[in-house]
């Protein structure tokens, strides 16, 4: 599974892509940025609850019930400020 | 027209691109967003976007301009990468029979655009330096479409 | 900056060239109106003014776009004398810090302009020449600001 | 006194500008108007009350009882349509 950070995600975890192997009962996208918050302090920094960050699955914006699998492009990222 | 660049463009060059030849459209409204100094403490803007989602999201924009009104055409260009004070980052314009239609729907594009595509601007300042947040008046801004 | 002239001139420039050297300035909302062909059927449009009072009036509604928001600089710059279809007629530019002050006054100055500024259109059409009437639209846009 | 015709005001009367001396118990504007269509078909079919004509006093938009002397710069045109 690839996971694509940006902003001040990516800044946090020191890292702007990843591959991960998540255990296989984690089945939406909530249930995985819980377990990638619990990889170590910058992962915690970028993704724990609380933190003002959005999801993506295969580039569309997704809600944390949203079902994820081994073939997909996940993101995390905070509120767009573009323009 | 989508595009997504690292280079500096020419606004007006690229609005005079969208007017040519589309001899049935009376009216050309444009916005462009440039990096403002903050009062000289800027010294960099860079403009972050997510490759391919970015692009995505901001063609369904220009679709639902085309949903909502009567458009002749329609040209979205956002820089990305390191940027001076002075220098365009976005450029919305919309080419319609009539001004009202154009002016409508340049102000949806770039309200959208501001809160709904995946961009993040970091600034460089003589003060510090860091994310800039999502400001509340362009929440406000992007709502008025919903 | 108000110019009224005969001979053509470059949206884009123009647009560029008041967008330059006002580094506090995040946001330039434009309108250009273009001559439309009618379907093939317009010929030429001639634009009759009466030199003096259209500078001045112009002068007037730019004095009142600063008056009612914060700018930093407008363009107004009308053309008169005979066009060809795809022809650039008008051009309102407007620098603002931000862009919801920009666009709201780049449509009153359009709006105004198109009805309270001594301006005139004649149309020479395949199928007929004549005077411009003010349009029922256009009368109502101008309201809105009263 | 000084009178410019506009846009088919002009195209009616014939002329673009005209040197007129009214006499002199005319005082306004709109007095002015009527005086001036009578002085001829093309006058009549540019100025005839009902006509949607208006009016200037020295570059300024003038209502019918705005007062006038032989030194102002008079004009007359249709409503505007510029832009």
């Amino acid at each position: 599974m690839t996971i694509l950070y940006f902003s001040w995600v990516r800044d946090r975890i020191g890292l702007g892509r990843e591959t991960a192997a998540p255990p296989p009962q984690l089945a939406t996208l909530g249930q995985l940025r819980l377990w990638l918050a619990g990889l170590g302090p910058g992962h915690a920094a970028a993704l724990s609850p609380g933190l003002p960050v959005r999801g993506a699955v295969n580039q569309e914006l997704a809600a944390p019930d949203h079902p994820i699998g081994p073939d997909d492009e996940i993101a995390f990222f905070p509120l767009f400020s573009g323009g | 027209m989508i595009r997504i660049q690292t280079a500096p463009f020419d606004p007006g060059a690229e609005l005079n691109h969208l007017a040519a030849g589309q001899s049935e459209a009376g009216a050309l409204a444009s916005f462009v967003g440039l990096v403002r100094d903050e009062g000289g403490r800027l010294i960099a803007l860079t403009l972050e976007h997510y490759p391919g989602m970015a692009e995505r999201l901001l063609a369904e924009i220009e679709a639902e301009a085309h949903r909502r009104w009567s458009l002749d055409a329609v040209t979205i260009l956002h820089r990305v990468g390191r940027m001076r004070p002075g220098e365009a980052i976005v450029l919305v314009g919309v080419l319609a029979a009539h001004r009202a239609e154009a002016f409508a729907a340049c102000e949806f594009v770039i309200d959208r655009l501001k809160t709904g595509a995946p961009f993040w601007k970091y600034e460089d300042r003589s003060d510090g330096a860091g994310w800039v947040e999502t400001t509340a008046e362009d929440a406000e801004r992007a709502q008025r479409w919903e």
